[in-house]
């Protein structure tokens, strides 16, 4: 299993902190379709995507057990 | 824990007191507040919310880019997040260097690094709604899908 | 009083305080410690002397300054007199802008006036002696006879 | 009468933290040859030059009244 995390305006559009789902073997690239296919996502294209706390990119493939992250333009400061 | 995300208000002094150093010849401390008015809207309060574990790890590398750029600094970065009024102290840098114009500059490096990609977001509150910020008001594009160091003097 | 020439410990949170604003988004703050090695020699403690009454206007001199370069700042600067220790605080600048980048280079600026042109004199402490710093160590000529405005990018 | 005021170094060298003495009508260049005579005063020609509070110029002439200070180079900071 893999724990999917949404924050800022992502987490209002799906309406959850995160979601457990079974993403192992994707890319992120394939991860990122399959969830504009379930939720309205507003500028999805702008996310980064995290593994495991650490930056990523579309091809990487997710592992049993990784948390995946979507960092929206970040506005801290 | 020179880097930390906090649930309360930060207390600047023990900030700094955490990059005291007797080779240091300057402190530089930069403090991000709320401002009430932005591009002609008044705020009435801002929200920061953070991936608190991903921000404490990225404020940690933040330190480490400083200490391998500029030799004998020390790093402390605390942010706030929870629910902030006007004025009130959403972040603080603190930046002791031997001398002093590496002080300024390894702080605002820490500032704009930041901004780029430490996982923390402030939802906007005014009288007529509410916002998060980032790809909205202060355009980020990141084609690489990574955050890059940019060049400060842009 | 946001210009002192001050015999008693720095309070860091006390200047800061001076230049809170509802339109400020930033506070820089430069603070200068005595720092233990100087060019390879070791500094025991060093002492501060003023001409205090010039020193208060200069630095107001320097606020103003600032508010004509960088709109919408508040400045506040305190500077030490005394004998001070290594890592002691003798001079604590606060700039607060609208935003960041102004914070930064008005908080600069101050510094580089300070050091160009307010009466303050140190005088370094070592095992095999002691000497007013000033010509000796950091060499400013005045060939005007007065201090001019630097460029800060030097 | 004017009071002189001598910091740092020259007030080491001097032995006072000031002097009284009458220098109305002296321009600022002709007091400093007179203290040159005077004091053993190193460095004298780096001082910068304040009348009441101000930084003048070697030309500038004294008032009655006037407060003088020689300003060694600074390191406030």
């Amino acid at each position: 299993m893999n724990k999917v995390l949404f924050f800022a305006h992502l987490r209002d559009a799906v309406g959850e902190d995160f979601i457990k789902m079974d993403a192992a073997g994707k890319t992120v690239a394939q991860l990122k379709e399959l969830l504009k296919e379930q939720y309205d996502l507003p500028r999805f294209d702008t996310v980064m995507t995290a593994i495991n706390e650490e930056f990523c990119s579309d091809d990487d493939v997710i592992q049993e057990g990784d948390e995946i992250a979507f960092i929206p333009p970040v506005s801290g400061g | 824990m020179n880097f930390e995300i906090s649930k309360e208000p930060i207390n600047i002094q023990g900030v700094i007191d955490k990059v005291v150093d007797r080779d240091a010849g300057a402190i530089n401390t930069f403090i991000g507040t709320v401002r009430e008015t932005t591009k002609g809207k008044k705020t009435l309060y801002l929200i920061y919310e953070a991936y608190e574990s991903m921000a404490v790890k990225k404020l940690e590398q933040i330190g480490r880019e400083i200490q391998e750029r500029w030799k004998g600094a020390k790093v402390a970065i605390t942010h706030r997040v929870g629910r902030l009024e006007i004025s009130d102290v959403a972040v603080v840098i603190a930046v002791s260097t031997p001398h002093r114009a590496a002080s300024y500059e390894a702080s605002r490096y820490a500032i704009e690094r930041i901004k780029e990609m430490v996982p923390i977001w402030k939802k906007e509150h005014w009288e007529d709604g509410a916002e998060w910020i980032g790809d909205q008001l202060e355009q980020v594009p990141y084609p690489s899908g990574k955050p890059e160091v940019k060049d400060l003097d842009e």
